[in-house]
């Protein structure tokens, strides 16, 4: 049971990511000041608050997970503007059309979905590892969520793993250079400054751990 | 600047209906999502030229909805590109079955909403094409440039061959070797001081930004002695990439980002004039003002599009919009 | 603002180098003394109007030479109203025998300026009458009162009438009824921040400086909450000075100092326009940009001409001129 | 004659006044933009540098005091602008309609020269005593000057006593609220500043004390 992520908890983790981003405001909108235009805090948190109205309203009900995401990913490209916007909404918008049934996900579904966003994501952005980008945050996260799958690990230790992978890569991009979005017309002086949307693409996996490993109550 | 339309949506929705209030002949606008469109629909078949632009920028897009240019606009929220569903409202608000074109600033929001828009159009049967406009050459790499001053010369271009009734790939045609015969650079001014003390202001040693982006991206700070220097240091990489050469025609561009006087940006027009007077390169039309800006920051583009006669003859055609008209 | 125009005297005249090179089929420039003039001069035999306004101002007062408007411009240095020495030379250079209006903001050195020059004239025996624009509600005494956004009003009329063919005495008369029948007031605002910072500044809390002058002359600092509270306080006091009354038939217009950007200007129209219906005053006629400006100041003025079917229709008559052009 | 003042001592006084208000520039402005437009230095030095030039101009001649004081006006108002240029210029201009003969001028000729420069700048600025204007300086300065004439002071003292009665009238502005130029506009809130071109107009008297007393030497 526990390693089936249901309706309600994917409900849980983006309530919980919304409630995050809203409290990163700040934070967001100075990474995004010292490479970029000062935007993606206010972008995101525009966003996820459109975001967190929806799945607070009892009424909001969806027919399997692939229309949770659907819908998660038609408010992000409505509201959240700038690069992350679109690139969050395709993220959701591919996942949501990798092989899953009803309302419930278990661990290979789930990865495979993230897998799919990733995809997703990076077609429409073209960026790879290391270009400085969410995809520096994202793509860890997915390879340790596959690896912890292909050894066997249950779905709280594969989310850990993806948590602490999405870190290391968040991290990473201080140290490297802009090659894609608005930090790149830095060239080497984007060197030294965390991403912005690599920082909004770790809360996703940081709040999944509490979200999606443990039971909603009441349900 | 101390800004009035901070709060979040509401404020640019209002201004929004101010503008339409303003033109009632020339604008009509639409709220959630929000748009503006021509007050007097384009001739019946024609193509319909669409752009999108953060909010900030005025008069680009609205300014630019009228007859020979956009036949709608969509504003973003500040700074930031509007979303997928705007642009698909506005189409299906004025497309008349010949195509769209949507004239995209290359940043990455701008180019992958207008991507997500026509994904969603082609299911829907609708031909929509997109041209980019990635004229800076602050940037280096072609491909990452940004879009700045060639925006509104690359949609009047667009809005011209469209109100000729060209079919759509005459269009983009045209509008593309528009943007690949345009090249701007921008700086920005860092100091901020009240109008009272401008006579106590030593002229000299002042700091600049080169190759600045609209939207508050950083360039290049200089130290620079006055606007000579300046206009000597926009215009050399300018000439240089495309290249411009002795004998070319040219359409000159000269925008403020919002909080440069006129005065100033003549000032600058004529540097720039003699630059290019002293290369041979021949200015065959000039627009001097706020064409396309940043909120109310210092400091200015400068665009030149280089003319043959079809660009020249759609640039000559009547337009009729709140920003431009002849 | 980081100027580059503080270089006394050659900044300015290369500035005005510049706009004539930006619009050579509308102007032409002459200096020492400095004056602007029509590249075509007017029908034979008019009146001929000109203007003086310190620098700084523009588009007043050189962007309104042309067909309908002025036949002459003189800019004095920043701030600093033209000397007699340039309103002689470009009436030498401008008048057809049918006499000369000047139009005069209420400043002590522009009205002393002008008496010089009329005194002068009339010793050559050209007749030259003066009119004095005085809209500023800010001061109380009437005979005190700035002028502010009624001067390219006033120019607009006394020039259309001109065109038409009337005579000295009814250009006068006319300018002098359209000045009488405009009031204007103007705010400014203090905190100066980056564009960058734009979002992260609250709205609400702010300090304006309400009855500025366009000289950097101070008003009254007050606390305000945002847009409308600044309409309400601004419109008040001009509805009440002439007064405008329910049925009564408006020009207006909003004029931005030079540093507050369209979006704003057009969020404050819509605030004012909505104060005006309210009051059952009906604005027929609408102009918002910047059209009298105080450098790169952040802010605005604000301006109503009570219309009557004379005024409205020398409004609406042809008009060519770098900035107003129908 | 000591009594008498020279064409050379003239052209001394408005080189110096010239150099004074080069000098005092700064000083000139700041009081401007305590309760005006912060540009009376700024005009008066533009002024004055043209005066200075064309007075250091060996080749300079004129005909008579007259045509000396026409001069000055005619610079003035071409180049200072503002209030004060053609105000300062109206008061050259008047002047030099007084009677006179050739190139000096007696102290009765000399105080009746400024008396018509005073009414003419009066019925040019319509300013009365009071409204804090130069006129505050130089109408007092006048009339130490016809005070002295009428109790048969001898020229040195005529000029002491009208640059202690300007420094009095110029100090007394700052008590008084402006009702005429830009200051007028502030209404009470012009009380507490000194007037700039009240200030100005002071160091006309004060450099007439040092030019206009003693003679000039190798002349
Ligand atoms: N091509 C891309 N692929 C992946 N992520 C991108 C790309 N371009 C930009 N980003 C991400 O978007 C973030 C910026 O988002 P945001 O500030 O909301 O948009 P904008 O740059 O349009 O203002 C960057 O920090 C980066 O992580
Ligand atoms: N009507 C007047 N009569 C006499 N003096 C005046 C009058 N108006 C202004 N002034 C003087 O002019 C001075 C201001 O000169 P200036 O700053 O050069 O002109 P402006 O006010 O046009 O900028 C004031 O300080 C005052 O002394
Ligand atoms: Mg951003
Ligand atoms: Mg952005
Ligand atoms: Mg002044
Ligand atoms: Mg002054």
């Amino acid at each position: 049971m526990a390693q089936e992520i249901t309706l309600g908890q994917l409900r849980r983790w983006l309530i919980l990511y919304a409630d995050r981003i809203i409290a990163e405001e700040e934070q967001l909108t100075r990474l995004d000041a010292a490479i970029g235009d000062a935007d993606h805090g206010v972008n995101m948190r525009r966003g996820l608050e459109k975001v967190r109205e929806r799945l607070l309203d009892e009424e909001t009900q969806y027919a399997d997970v692939g229309a949770f995401f659907r819908s998660i990913a038609m408010t992000l490209i409505s509201a959240v503007g700038g690069a992350a916007g679109p690139l969050y909404g395709t993220f959701f918008l591919r996942a949501a059309t990798s092989p899953h049934n009803g309302e419930r996900v278990d661990l290979p579904q789930f990865t495979r979905m993230l897998r799919f966003g990733l995809d997703g994501l990076q077609q429409r952005g073209k960026a790879h590892i290391n270009d400085k980008t969410m995809v520096d945050t994202i793509q860890p996260a997915v390879e340790a969520m596959e690896a912890a799958l292909a050894s066997g690990q249950s779905l709280a230790v594969a989310l850990a793993a993806a948590k602490q992978a999405a870190r290391l890569g968040m991290e990473h991009t201080i140290e490297i250079r802009a090659n894609k979005g608005r930090a790149s017309y830095l060239g080497d002086r984007s060197i030294g400054h965390q991403d912005p949307g690599a920082t909004s693409a770790y809360f996703l996996f940081e709040t999944a751990v509490v979200a999606l490993s443990t039971p909603v109550p009441k349900e | 600047m101390h800004s009035f339309v901070n709060k979040p949506g509401d404020s640019i929705a209002r201004s929004l209906a101010g503008m339409a209030a303003c033109y009632p002949n020339l604008l009509r606008v639409h709220f959630d999502p929000d748009f503006v469109q021509r007050a007097q629909p384009g001739r019946a078949g024609k193509v319909v030229v669409i752009t999108g632009s953060g909010s900030g920028h005025e008069p680009l897009p609205t300014g630019y909805v009228g007859l020979g240019m956009l036949d709608a606009a969509c504003p973003g929220p500040i700074f930031t590109s509007p979303t997928p569903d705007q642009l698909l409202a506005a189409t299906h608000a004025v497309e008349q079955g010949a195509g769209v074109v949507y004239i995209v600033k290359n940043y990455a929001g701008a180019v992958f909403n207008s991507e997500i828009c026509t994904e969603e159009l082609s299911r829907e049967g609708i031909r929509a094409r997109k041209v980019l406009v990635n004229d800076d050459v602050a940037i280096p790499e072609i491909s990452n440039r940004r879009g700045l001053g060639a925006a509104p010369i690359v949609i009047r271009i667009a809005g011209a061959a469209a109100e000729a009734g060209r079919p759509l790939e005459e269009v983009v045609a045209v509008s593309v070797r528009a943007a690949e015969n345009a090249r701007s650079m921008g700086f920005a001014t860092n100091i901020e001081t009240l109008p009272r003390s401008i006579h106590a202001l030593p002229l000299g040693d002042h700091t600049v930004e080169l190759g600045v982006g609209i939207h508050g991206e950083p360039g290049v700070e200089q130290q620079v002695e006055g606007a000579e220097e300046i206009v000597e240091r926009l215009m050399q990489p300018i000439v240089d990439d495309l290249p411009y050469r002795s004998g070319d025609r040219v359409l000159l561009l000269v925008s403020g980002l919002g909080g440069t006087p006129p005065l100033e940006l003549f000032l600058f027009f004529q540097h720039i004039y003699e630059f290019l007077e002293s290369r041979g390169i021949v200015v065959q039309r000039r627009l001097v003002g706020n064409y396309l800006t940043s909120l109310g920051r210092g400091g200015c583009t400068v665009t030149l599009l280089r003319l043959d006669d079809e660009l020249l003859g759609l640039w000559d055609a009547p337009i009729h919009t709140p920003t431009l008209h002849w």
